[in-house]
């Protein structure tokens, strides 16, 4: 380090002393023996769990002895435990967790495709997957973008309607589906510029405007369909085309998931970086951070919060505005009252899941999507024991345990949702 | 805003009918694409064919709307008052029991009460018929349903189809399999909604990949979900149910045919029934069945589809239909209508 | 997290008043009519949300928008059809919320009962006992400092919970119904806890989680009412046993009229709120409470315990969010629930805190409010269509909420201790 | 810089804060402003910076009147300020913060962070600031937080009036001295300084011209040769001793006894590291030591707040072990948070509410969970005019207190109750003299009165002055328990980690102290 800091540096302790975690080891472990009792007393002999590439390689099919794998992802569930219990170095912790818990589930993967009828379609159910994370994916990061700045996006909800909506609408008039999902942005951008003047010139409590912005939204959206049944073909689906790519989307399972699929999944991932890479490496992410961060701070340097914040929050709605039309353009649907069921609120959870970081963002809607996509194969194949209603909730399950087990207290932008009156203290 | 001005006052539909018809729907909404929406439809269709009869609706969002809606229906001084949904059956027993001088009708529920006229449909009838279609028209030997809600109005279908698979299977010495619904056990594959078209289509995508290529959406709007999927797969198509998708949906070209519920019809048969029992006429009481018989259900023609379908099986379509009607095939479903 | 603050805003009245303008009574009132303290903002805020709404219905019906097709060559058709439009949609929504003139007439008339002109009201009082409950459980962990958006779930298990102990068992009505109510506040405040204790615990964040536990206790539902157990027995539709004769909220008003819906619910609600209040400014609970919410640090300085805060606060909250579910399986949905009972109460219970600034007695008048709206939206139909209503409701709540945007609007002046407004605290 | 304003007023709402102040700061002068609590100096800073808007009154810089919409403006007109409040962004490096507003890129808005780096070390290497541009300011010490801001401000582009509010508050004896040096340098190269503080003798040290303002008009100019107790009379306006009575202790049975405490933080720092230190009923025990040594974990845990990973605290002979916060403070445990705006106050609360806010569950304030709020009343009744909070009534809430007196009701609450220990970390930070001497008084009376106290400080001069015993810490041990006529240089020298014998107090206690050296590579591997 080229500079001492003069001050006293106080010790580091050596991370790879050994520290005991009681609780987490005593759930990895029950959690580990639960997945033995299974793999011996439970699940037959003979149980198979089928793998089948069913794109690329149509007649490649693995047949696991379901047994055996789940011992193993059990014992080492279990091991992960012990070692925790016995003390383990504190910086191999987050990672051994995670190795757990992904054993885990995919101990509870294993299981649940060993019934009979059941075959994990892994290149469908991942593509699947990658398709379904996309809404969460475009609210969180629209999240993102706003609380990062200070303001808190509770309406994303409402924008994903408006956005929806508008799509199908500006596609219907203009005939072009592109121009559609340029519509459902733009019709994003002018429900958040609302939540942006509200909280930043008002200074109205951001999550009321939230609230009530959804509730416009929805109040809106549902009298517009009702006046557009009244013409004809105002609000008729629009498709957009699979992109493919070539020979690339023969690669056994990379080319269907990533090279076999349409533009709002291309956009979803470029944008994650994209995000990232502004709010991390440019100047305006630094001034966005520090608004959100400590207004007054960057007040006294002379940047313009609620400026900022404004236009920050007005941008953000282009991309929440393009996740509506997911539901709609993406889906080739037709708008339909309501249709955005919640996952608004959802794609809140995913952002506070993923951290307020776009990457962490990515992870947390891929994992929405992933057991969204597995919660409805299996109920379809209907080879699962558990009630169908029950497979629905893995995803929300799988969040809490996500949330509760390994993630913890999750920090917010110290600022977000505070309104800021320049020359506050 | 600078038009001509009419010359007269446009008429604001049978604004002077002395007869007032009403419904009142379940949730949903009267625009569901579904029983709410086919009810209405026939409610409007009388007041087309009738210049004397006036016809409103108020829509609930939930079973505690019943009562108020049912009652301001009531205080609207309503001659003929329907309520949509077998849920409902109870709700408008007490009314027309408070109310015996004004006729009431109940959809998909049976009343015993003097004043209520109870529409049903056996819809097991039609379904039956769009199972035993499917089963023929499929190249993978493998089609599927999937429900709104498990509740009968749904599961009827559900049951008819699966009954037409069968038939189908053991005539023909087939083995189509049926996914998203196992009659037997009464279990099967339900969104829980009735408007998430998204995760009508995920779900459908699903039963794709599983092998499925004719899918039978029994979920209202929730439906067009599995049409767009079988709209973006050339090989895979879909059955429609209560209305001619043909017809009522964009998706015509993936529909093979459709399993009808005439609703509409019996809605409007019975509003016109209660003007003539109002003026004077035969009052209107006891039950209608929609069954194939009655032609109150039945499968919508094949449309674009006539030429994929065999002549042969069109028979075997046709001589079904007579047995069903003759009596000497029943389809079996719990959830069929209650008395007849 | 919001409480009442005054924020003394840049544009402070400009010492405005001279001492030797005598203070004459008119003078006041004016002044006050004039300035944006919460009255008149709540008054203007219903005014402006009418006259959007009037823009709407305007624009939403077809016969008065085509007479403005040819508003030049006659404009008076535009003007009668317009204010005749008006004045028929609010006063349908009036009749379904306050008072149907029809039925006063017909009462003139001696051909409706006294009973019948209160119907009205019994609905707006029917339709607003669950948002009391709700409000008062987003409210009272909006004093925490807790986002409690899980309400709809909570309301959910509580509904389940009294019905279960409304039909599983038999027992006179005494022991009976209070039972089930406590069956659903418990219930309530089971589901509640789970957020706080994991908060407490692992500083799991209580949005994400109470909002997966909605979707859980929704999905929850669907399947319960499908278990033998809880399924109807005489119909085969989605929808649960009925409740016990001697566990139905009894009718508040029934010697009036059989018809007249509201019942105990209500009263428990006033009561709920009562003690709300209690708990929040009189009891140490309240004080703890209230602590923890404004400052969590100094609070675990001075020895609290804030994870157990969380928790009970939660539980608590949880508990009259159950009390909602409680109100509507012994009260309007006795005759058997289903996935639509709950509707959206729990949700609609943000917007009523927020509207009532976390407040008991705010609490209550905004379910009032709202509870007028949703009977005046459900009867005014199809005179006014139900999406119009919710955006009224949107707009209502907007203007009260931005007292500022009213202020600018209609060029107030600011009120001595500067404008009343939520103030605003982050995740 | 030629700095002038003229009658600039300041009201908020009816409250006027600044009235008709007039001063001159003349270029390289360094300008020091003298005033209670709440007397209105940061606010004239404030408006001097752009960040409030004076309500009448002009500025004029080289004579020219200008008028800022905001601190951008300021800054544009070559003005730096060091605010009381830091303004640091906690979880940006240094590099970060310092570049805040005027970014180095390199085109595109997209960041250089190379370049960042850079202008922070050329800074602080220009005045001697030493500063390390990858850390994470909220990571750091508030000494070092505070030399951030400072090299915050000398980066403009062309800095030729610099405000210092408070610049010393948190700073040791040596970055003080370190500070004023660079504030002369800074003058005689034409820099112009306004600066502020309570300490009056840096004010004696550094300044060229006084200006003393009480309740937002100015009353006094005074030249830098005037006395302590005349400066402190110009600003309290009666005259005030500044010398604390104090009786020989006389300390009895231990109340206070730690063995061995050690704490490693989230981030797997050891902040304590086998801690011994015993207090006696009757005395109290100075800890001096740079902020961030382990002070504030200190004062946590015997709170009971964090628990020590080994080790053990007993107050009063008793075992704390598994005793909850609550449980110590029934115990007679007294608490003056270091952070009162944070730990201290809930400053929403009233007045009234915050003198019991630990005791609200007690007879008489509480009977059968109910409040008592007539008990809780008489309680503030008392206080206020025991502890002379100047407070419009028991209602109102403290965050319309001024900081001294939001710390008086602390003080209060903590001495209104009976208490066998009491720790008091920073007790008069920011105060200004009058009310520190109030504090100062109370705690040698607390002390006679047989309570131990531990009195945690990074002032020297209130060590010293209170002091029966000192014990410095460094890196969360107690390196030293010297008398309380120990020479500074012998404290200053321990506080740095050096041992009594020698090395020099500038240098840190790093590379060539032997038994430290591993735990130090690892600190500069963060
Ligand atoms: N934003 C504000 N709104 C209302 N009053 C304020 C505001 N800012 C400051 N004041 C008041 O103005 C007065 C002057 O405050 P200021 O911060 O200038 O005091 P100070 O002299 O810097 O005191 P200290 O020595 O404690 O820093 C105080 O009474 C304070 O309460
Ligand atoms: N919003 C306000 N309105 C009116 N008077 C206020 C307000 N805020 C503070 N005051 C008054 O101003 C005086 C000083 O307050 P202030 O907060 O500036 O103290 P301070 O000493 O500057 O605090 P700190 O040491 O934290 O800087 C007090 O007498 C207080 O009652
Ligand atoms: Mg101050
Ligand atoms: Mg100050």
């Amino acid at each position: 380090m080229a500079v001492d800091t003069m001050t006293a540096s106080p010790a580091l302790v050596d991370e790879s002393v050994p520290v005991r975690y009681a609780k987490a080891g005593a759930v990895f472990a029950a959690l580990g023996l639960f997945v033995l009792v299974i793999a011996f007393a439970v699940v037959g002999g003979d149980d198979k769990t089928l793998i089948r590439f069913d794109k690329t390689l149509t007649d490649v099919e693995w047949a696991m002895p379901t047994t055996v794998v789940m011992a193993v992802l059990g014992a080492l569930t279990a091991a992960a435990g012990a070692w925790m219990l016995a003390g383990i170095p504190k910086r191999r912790f987050k990672l051994v967790s995670a190795i757990a818990v992904t054993a885990f589930v995919f101990s509870l993967l294993f299981w649940a495709y060993s019934q009979p009828g059941t075959v994990f379609r892994a290149e469908s159910i991942l593509a699947g997957a990658l398709f379904l994370s996309l809404p969460y994916l475009f609210g969180a990061l629209s999240g993102v973008v706003c609380e990062r700045s200070g303001v808190i996006n509770i309406g994303i909800e409402g924008q994903f309607l408006m956005g929806a909506f508008t799509g199908v609408l500006v596609a219907n008039i203009t005939g072009n589906v592109y121009a559609g999902m340029v519509g459902a942005m733009v019709a994003g951008l002018l429900s958040t510029m609302l939540l942006a003047l509200l909280a930043t010139k008002y200074q109205v409590n951001q999550v009321v405007v939230g609230v009530i912005l959804n509730l416009l939204a929805l109040g809106f959206t549902s009298f517009m369909y009702d006046q557009l049944k009244k013409a004809e073909g105002l609000n008729s689906a629009f498709a957009v085309p699979t992109l493919s790519w070539g020979p690339l989307a023969d690669i056994p399972v990379i080319g269907p998931v990533l090279f076999q699929q349409k533009i709002f999944v291309y956009i979803g991932l470029v944008l994650v970086f994209v995000v990232w890479f502004l709010l991390y490496r440019t100047r305006w992410g630094l001034r966005t951070r520090a608004v959100g961060e400590h207004p007054a701070a960057a007040d006294s340097m002379g940047v313009n919060v609620n400026r900022l914040r404004y236009w920050n929050v007005t941008v953000a709605g282009l991309i929440s505005g393009f996740g509506g039309a997911w539901f709609t353009i993406a889906n080739s649907l037709a708008f339909s009252k309501n249709m955005t069921a919640g996952l608004g609120f959802v794609a809140l959870a995913v952002m506070i899941v993923g951290r307020w970081n776009p990457l962490g963002v990515l992870a947390g809607a891929l994992i929405f999507g992933f057991t969204t996509q597995v919660a409805r194969d299996l109920d379809a194949s209907g080879g699962s024991v558990v009630p169908g209603e029950f497979l629905q909730m893995l995803p929300y399950a799988v969040t809490l345990v996500v949330v509760a087990g390994l993630i913890g207290k999750a920090k917010a932008p110290a600022a977000d949702g505070v309104p800021y009156n320049p020359g506050d203290k | 805003a600078c038009g001509e001005a009419p010359s007269e006052n446009g008429g604001d539909g049978n604004a002077d009918a002395s007869f007032l018809a009403c419904m009142v729907t379940d949730s949903g909404g009267v625009d569901d694409k579904s029983f709410n929406e086919s009810s209405w439809a026939g409610m409007e269709a009388a007041a087309e064919e009738n210049d004397d009869i006036k016809v409103e609706v108020k829509e609930s969002s939930s079973e505690t709307d019943y009562d108020p809606n049912l009652q301001a229906m009531v205080d609207n001084e309503c001659n003929f008052i329907i309520g949509v949904g077998g849920l409902m059956t109870e709700n408008v027993n007490t009314a027309a029991t408070a109310n015996p001088d004004t006729a009431f009708a109940t959809v998909d529920g049976f009343s015993e009460v003097e004043n209520v006229y109870s529409i049903q449909f056996d819809t097991a009838q039609s379904a039956f018929l769009a199972g035993y279609v499917a089963a023929s028209q499929s190249k993978t030997g493998t089609v599927a349903t999937w429900g709104g809600m498990k509740i009968p109005p749904v599961t009827i279908f559900m049951d008819g189809f699966a009954a037409g698979i069968e038939q189908h299977n053991t005539d023909k010495g087939t083995n189509v399999e049926l996914l998203g619904w196992d009659a037997e056990a009464q279990e099967g594959t339900f969104l829980n909604s009735f408007e998430d078209t998204a995760a009508g289509k995920s779900t459908t995508d699903t039963f794709i990949s599983q092998g499925a290529d004719i899918i039978f959406p029994v979920a209202g709007p929730a439906g067009i979900g599995a049409l767009t999927a079988a709209a973006e797969n050339d090989a895979v198509n879909a059955i429609w149910v209560d209305t001619d998708g043909y017809e009522s949906t964009e998706y015509g070209a993936e529909l093979i045919t459709s399993a009808e519920k005439g609703l509409a019809n019996a809605v409007k048969d019975s509003v016109l029934a209660a003007y003539e029992a109002a003026n004077g006429g035969e009052a209107i009481t006891g039950s209608y069945v929609g069954t194939l018989a009655n032609e109150g259900v039945s499968i919508a023609p094949f449309h674009d589809f006539d030429s994929a379908v065999s002549a042969d099986t069109k028979a075997e379509l046709e001589a079904l239909t007579q047995q069903i009607i003759d009596g000497t095939l029943t389809v079996e479903s719990p959830s069929s209508p209650a008395a007849q | 997290m919001s409480t009442d603050t005054t924020t003394p805003t840049a544009d402070q009245p400009e010492a405005g008043e001279t001492p030797e303008s005598k203070p004459n009574f008119m003078r006041l009132f004016g002044r006050y009519l004039t300035e944006a303290n919460s009255v008149m903002v709540t008054i203007y805020s219903l005014l402006l949300a009418f006259l959007i709404g009037a823009i709407l219905l305007i624009v939403s019906d077809e016969y008065t928008r085509s007479t403005f097709s040819y508003f030049f060559s006659r404009p008076q058709d535009a003007w009668y059809a317009s204010r005749d439009l008006i004045v028929e949609s609010y006063t349908a929504l009036f009749e379904g919320a306050i008072l149907n003139l029809n039925t006063l007439d017909r009462y003139a008339a001696g051909t409706a009962e006294f009973g019948d002109l209160l119907r009205p009201l019994s609905e707006t009082l029917t339709y607003a006992t669950p948002l009391i409950f709700t409000g008062l459980a987003v409210g009272l962990a909006f004093r925490a400092g807790l986002f409690n958006i899980g309400a709809q779930g909570q309301m959910i298990f509580g509904m389940m919970g009294a019905l279960i102990i409304g039909f599983a068992l038999d027992l006179p009505a005494v022991i009976h119904l209070p039972l089930a109510v406590i069956a659903g506040a418990l219930a309530g405040a089971a589901f509640g806890a789970v957020p706080g204790v994991l908060k407490a615990t692992t500083g799991a964040h209580e949005v994400i989680s109470s909002i997966m536990l909605n979707n859980i206790a929704a999905l929850f539902l669907v399947w319960s009412i499908s278990t033998e157990f809880l399924h109807s027995e005489t119909k085969t539709d989605l929808i649960t046993k009925p409740v016990d004769e001697s566990a139905v909220m009894p009718k508040l008003l029934s010697g009036l009229s059989e018809s007249l819906r509201v019942n105990w619910a209500l009263l428990i609600g006033v009561a709920a709120a009562v003690f709300t209040w209690w708990l929040l400014s009189r009891s140490t609970f309240g004080f703890r409470i209230r602590a923890v919410g404004f400052n969590e640090h100094a609070s675990a300085t001075a020895g609290m315990r804030i994870g157990s805060t969380y928790t009970t606060t939660m539980a608590v909250a949880g508990g009259l969010a159950g009390l909602a579910g409680a109100a509507l399986s012994l009260g309007v949905g006795a005759a058997g629930i289903t996935t639509n009972t709950a509707l959206e109460y729990g949700f609609d219970g943000i917007t009523v805190a927020l509207l009532g600034r976390a407040k008991p007695g705010g609490i209550v008048a905004a379910a009032l409010l709202f509870g007028a709206l949703k009977a005046g939206a459900l009867s005014a139909q199809p005179d006014v269509p139900v999406d119009i209503s919710t955006l009224l409701q949107a707009i209502i709540v907007l203007f009260i909420a931005a007292p500022a945007l009213v202020k600018a609007i209609l060029h107030l002046r600011t009120p001595r201790g500067g404008l009343v407004t939520l103030e605003a605290k982050g995740w | 810089m030629r700095l002038e304003l003229k009658g600039l007023t300041k009201k908020f709402g009816s409250f006027t804060a600044d009235d008709d102040i007039d001063l001159v700061v003349e270029p390289g002068q360094i300008h020091a402003v003298l005033g209670e609590n709440g007397a209105g100096k940061s606010t004239l800073m404030n408006m001097l910076y752009g960040i409030l808007t004076p309500t009448s009154g002009e500025i004029l810089i080289d004579d020219k009147p200008v008028s800022f919409t905001g601190p951008g403006d300021a800054i544009a007109a070559g003005i730096g300020m060091v605010h009381q409040h830091f303004k640091l962004v906690g979880p940006f490096s240094v590099a970060d913060n310092v570049q805040l507003g005027r970014e180095h890129t390199q085109g595109m808005g997209v960041l250089s962070a190379k370049a960042a780096r850079k202008a922070v070390l050329d800074v602080s290497e220009e005045y001697g600031l030493k500063l390390d541009p990858d850390a994470i300011c909220e990571d750091l010490p508030v000494g070092v937080q505070q030399r951030v801001e400072i090299v915050k401000a000398l980066s403009g582009p062309k800095t030729e009036l610099l405000i210092l509010d408070e610049p010393t508050a948190v700073l040791t004896p040596a970055e003080i001295t370190e500070l004023l040096q660079i504030m002369r340098n800074l003058a005689a190269a034409g820099t112009s300084i306004l600066f502020i503080s309570h300490k009056l003798k840096e004010v004696q040290a550094v300044a060229d011209t006084v200006t003393v303002i009480r309740r937002g008009k100015v009353v006094a100019e005074l030249e830098p040769t005037a006395s302590e107790a005349e400066m402190a009379s110009a600003m309290v306006g009666r005259a005030v001793t500044l010398q604390v009575d104090k009786t020989p202790a006389e300390p009895g049975e231990a109340r206070l006894e730690i063995k061995d405490l050690t704490l490693v933080s989230d981030a797997g720092v050891k902040v304590l590291d086998g801690l011994d230190l015993t207090v006696h009923s009757g005395e109290i025990v100075g800890l001096a030591g740079v902020e961030g040594n382990g002070q504030t974990e200190l004062a946590r845990a015997i709170l009971g707040l964090v628990k020590p990973d080994e080790g053990r605290i007993a107050i009063d002979g008793k075992d704390m072990h598994g005793a909850s916060p609550a449980d110590r403070i029934a115990d007679g445990l007294g608490y003056i948070p270091e952070d009162r705006g944070r730990d201290g106050v809930i400053s929403e609360f009233s007045v009234a509410e915050n003198l019991v806010l630990n005791q609200y569950r007690d007879v008489p304030f509480a009977r059968r969970g109910a409040v008592n709020s007539g008990a809780v009343r008489k309680r503030a009744v008392d206080s206020i005019s025991e502890f002379d909070i100047r407070t419009q009534s028991p209602e109102e809430p403290v965050s319309a207190l001024s900081g001294g007196n939001a710390q008086k009701v602390i003080i209060a609450r903590e001495f209104s109750r009976p208490r066998r220990f009491l720790v008091a970390a920073q007790p008069t930070r920011g105060v200004d003299v009058g009310a520190s001497q109030f504090i100062h008084s109370r705690l040698i009376a607390e002390r006679d009165t047989g309570t131990g106290v531990l009195l945690i400080s990074s002032e020297l001069d209130e060590i010293y002055a209170l002091a029966d015993r000192i014990a410095v810490i460094y890196n969360g041990r107690i390196v030293g328990e010297v008398a309380p006529d120990t020479p500074r240089a012998v404290i200053g020298r321990l506080m740095v980690g050096a041992d009594i014998a020698g090395a020099d107090d500038t240098a840190p206690a790093s590379d060539d102290d032997a038994d430290q050296t591993d735990e130090e590579a690892n600190g500069g591997d963060r």
